[in-house]
């Protein structure tokens, strides 16, 4: 199934994309996490350090994805004081 | 009112769209591009990145949930992205009210809750050249 | 920046006046006129009446307290006088800080002492036609 | 000696005018008062409620006064909330 990734900030510098779609086996958001760092090796230091948001909602990596699902990866906010 | 734009804003044009019959109280945040960062290093720009989709939902549910809890009459919320040097406008929040003090505590509850929670990331381009993003 | 004037002012030019190298964040309280008094009675106008020189100099103590207490930048504040009618501007005060936390304190801190100290009155012109100090 | 007197809001409207000049024979601000309230009755009623400032500072009622001071009757300021 086709899954589109969204990248953002330093993600986005490291996958020097802002988006990329992956046709996948199927599973969960973890799954596709697999996949994903194996197509973009650059990640695999990224991911434990993202939320995940399915679709604009924020989601837990166990859940399920289907076909056409929007995954970003969201890298902590800026935070602070301005 | 929810705004997230390249170009500047204009307070008076928010404020002026805000107005409605009772209202005796606004109150606006400008968040500024300051010229140092918080380790005291000269800073050229910011630049923002920005899921537009996502933080334009965020902002209308802190937009609601403010004028829920403080009983505002109405409230704004207008966030740049791109690139800004120093002394440029950065972000404007904004809290209409009947009396000053609920538009006191929304405007800065509205501001603390965007800090924490909208999917914006501000990174810094120093004067040397460095480029770190905030907050990460 | 310390004003009282008759005719109405722009928040962007108050903004844009007080910029300096260093801010990052501008607090703003407008203050308007009301269509309806504390106890719900229908208001034509209000019109202001102030010890000009007075309260300039109240004005100017004020800002610089604040200034000195909460470690601003900068600070504004424009009173208008003259009679206004419901949603036109009355006051306006500015804060500008490195941070956002002082200039929130600071622009309460302001309007509190105005509302306290300065010698400026408002007169509330009801629709029935009756007139009468407020706070006296 | 010659007491310029300054009048706002309800005083002034009490007054039905915004200043008024008194050449009196010298004193505090308690004897100008009693002499503005002979000239002024009107102003009467309202003399234990008002401020006092000479000269543009808040004063007490035992302070002398001047050839040329200015005296001005200042009502409690608006205060509560906007």
């Amino acid at each position: 199934m086709n899954i589109r990734f969204l990248f953002f900030a330093s993600i986005r510098e490291a996958a020097k994309t802002r988006e990329l779609e992956l046709d996948i086996p199927g599973g969960n958001v973890n799954d596709a996490l697999s996949h994903l760092e194996t197509r973009i090796p650059e990640l695999r230091r990224h991911l434990d350090r993202v939320q995940i948001a399915v679709n604009e909602e924020y989601s837990d990596r166990n859940r399920s994805l289907r076909e056409g699902d929007t995954v970003a990866l969201i890298p902590p906010v800026s935070g602070g004081k301005s | 009112m929810i705004r997230i734009q390249r170009e500047d804003f204009s307070v008076d044009a928010v404020i002026q769209a805000l107005k409605q019959q009772g209202m005796g109280a606004i109150v606006t945040f400008t968040g500024i591009a300051r010229g140092e960062s918080r380790d005291g290093k000269p800073v050229r720009a910011v630049e923002w990145d920005v899921y537009e989709t996502m933080a334009l939902r965020a902002f209308a549910k802190i937009r609601e949930d403010s004028i829920h809890r403080f009983g505002l009459i109405d409230a704004a919320i207008v966030h740049r992205y791109g690139r800004q040097e120093p002394g440029e406008n950065l972000v404007l929040i904004a809290a209409a009210s009947s009396h000053r003090q609920e538009a006191f505590d929304a405007c800065q509850f509205m501001m603390n809750e965007i800090k924490r929670s909208a999917p914006l990331w501000k990174k810094e381009i120093l004067d040397d050249g460095e480029e770190r993003w905030i907050g990460e």
